[in-house]
């Protein structure tokens, strides 16, 4: 399998990771993408901020492709985590799955997001949309983003029964 | 031994990362806590609630009763929120 | 909700269609994209040749859209269907869908391509690899893709419970 | 009344598409298969086995008994494999 990881500050081109892993070959049925972007939450942020564990989070990337390949036939993953100082509307993380059949690729690339957003290690920090604006002393603060209960509800779907 | 911080852990103990010595008795993930509170009010804010603070030990997420023995990074950090 | 459906002949950029959904607005969270490639089934295809109803193939792919968009808060949804002589390893379907939560782009996604396989009025048909090399009356002749049961059943999983 | 055939129905009739007028007594998509095959052996070979073959009146997929009343346009065609 064709397995790539990066973290990077730099944006991705999706179909050039999608033809990445076409490439060459002829028995891939299913490419499913995966892009999460920036949502500026009503007009109230005006960046997010994504901090990682360099080293952790790479190796548990890989850790969580490599669950994804033992429970589904896939030919190819490509996971990209941007980091640093992200608008809205631009693109924060990338996950692409290859695969003979569609139905793997679709489950591979949801389960590995899941995964992703509960435990590699990345933490987003809240710039809000005024803090430009006002002075020091009244200016909304930056706020790093809560754990949510529903991303930890969305991972325990894929344990499997004994 | 290498500790680093993450996220708010970070702004709030004010640093990214430290070389600490383990002073004897300090053999598990909780007493290196217990002890880094008694370093300053900094820590204290720091790991005022506990168990919102992740630990990995050698970069594997970890419980807070997990020895140190043979560590060498340990790093404190919210729940993860990427993706 | 922006809704882009184009039969063509011409491939597609994901990248440019992942954009075109996203542009200008700051509250997608998610884009998920489905492309079906055309396999070459161990090297016994040559090409497959795409079929389709022109008027009915359009309205039809309009209604499993819309059915999507009922179902799962959805802000923008694109379906490209390539049609004519295609090569293994070439695009032949994108889905698009965006939303502001990941967990609708992914079902939407694959509830479309699901219904896609199954109600909209396309046929592929194999060439195989040796038809070329052989003569005449040799020639392993093309072959009409059967309806997979296992689509069908795909297809049932959306059925809403009363 | 505009008839259109795809894929292996097409190939097997040999035809695309024709103009027909109804006989009397065709008044269902059952009994416009019933007069196409008394038509010749490419109609019978198209239409040999009826339940294989998917029916459309203006578009809309229905089944074999539907009335063809008001039909502008019927169109014959085996399951759909797209996607």
């Amino acid at each position: 399998m064709i397995v790539k990881v990066r973290i990077q500050t730099e944006d991705f081109d999706v179909n050039e990771e999608c033809a990445r892993l076409a490439d060459g070959k002829n028995n891939i049925g299913a490419i499913v993408t995966f892009t999460g972007l920036c949502r500026d939450e009503e007009g109230r942020l005006s960046a997010l901020e994504l901090e990682h564990y360099p080293g952790m989070a790479e190796a548990k990337i890989l850790e969580i492709v490599e669950q994804a390949e033992s429970r589904w036939p896939l030919q190819g993953v490509t996971v990209i985590h941007r980091v640093g100082r992200i608008k809205p509307g631009a693109n924060i993380v990338l996950v692409v799955t290859a695969s003979s059949h569609r139905r793997a690729a679709f489950e591979a690339a949801e389960f590995l997001m899941d995964f992703l957003k509960t435990s590699a290690p990345f933490w987003k920090k809240e710039h809000p949309a005024d803090a430009g604006l006002a002075d020091a002393n009244t200016a909304t603060e930056t706020r790093w983003v809560s754990a949510q209960d529903a991303d930890d509800e969305a991972t325990k779907r894929w344990q499997v029964k004994e | 031994m290498k500790i680093y911080y993450f996220a708010w852990v970070r702004e709030r103990t004010g640093r990214a990362d430290e070389t600490v010595t383990l002073p004897e008795g300090v053999t598990t993930v909780a007493e290196l806590i217990d002890w880094l509170k008694t370093r300053g009010p900094e820590f204290e804010f720091a790991f005022e609630n506990e168990r919102f603070v992740r630990a990995a030990v050698d970069q594997q997420l970890v419980s807070h009763d997990t020895s140190l023995k043979d560590a060498n990074e340990v790093a404190f950090f919210p729940p993860m929120t990427g993706g």
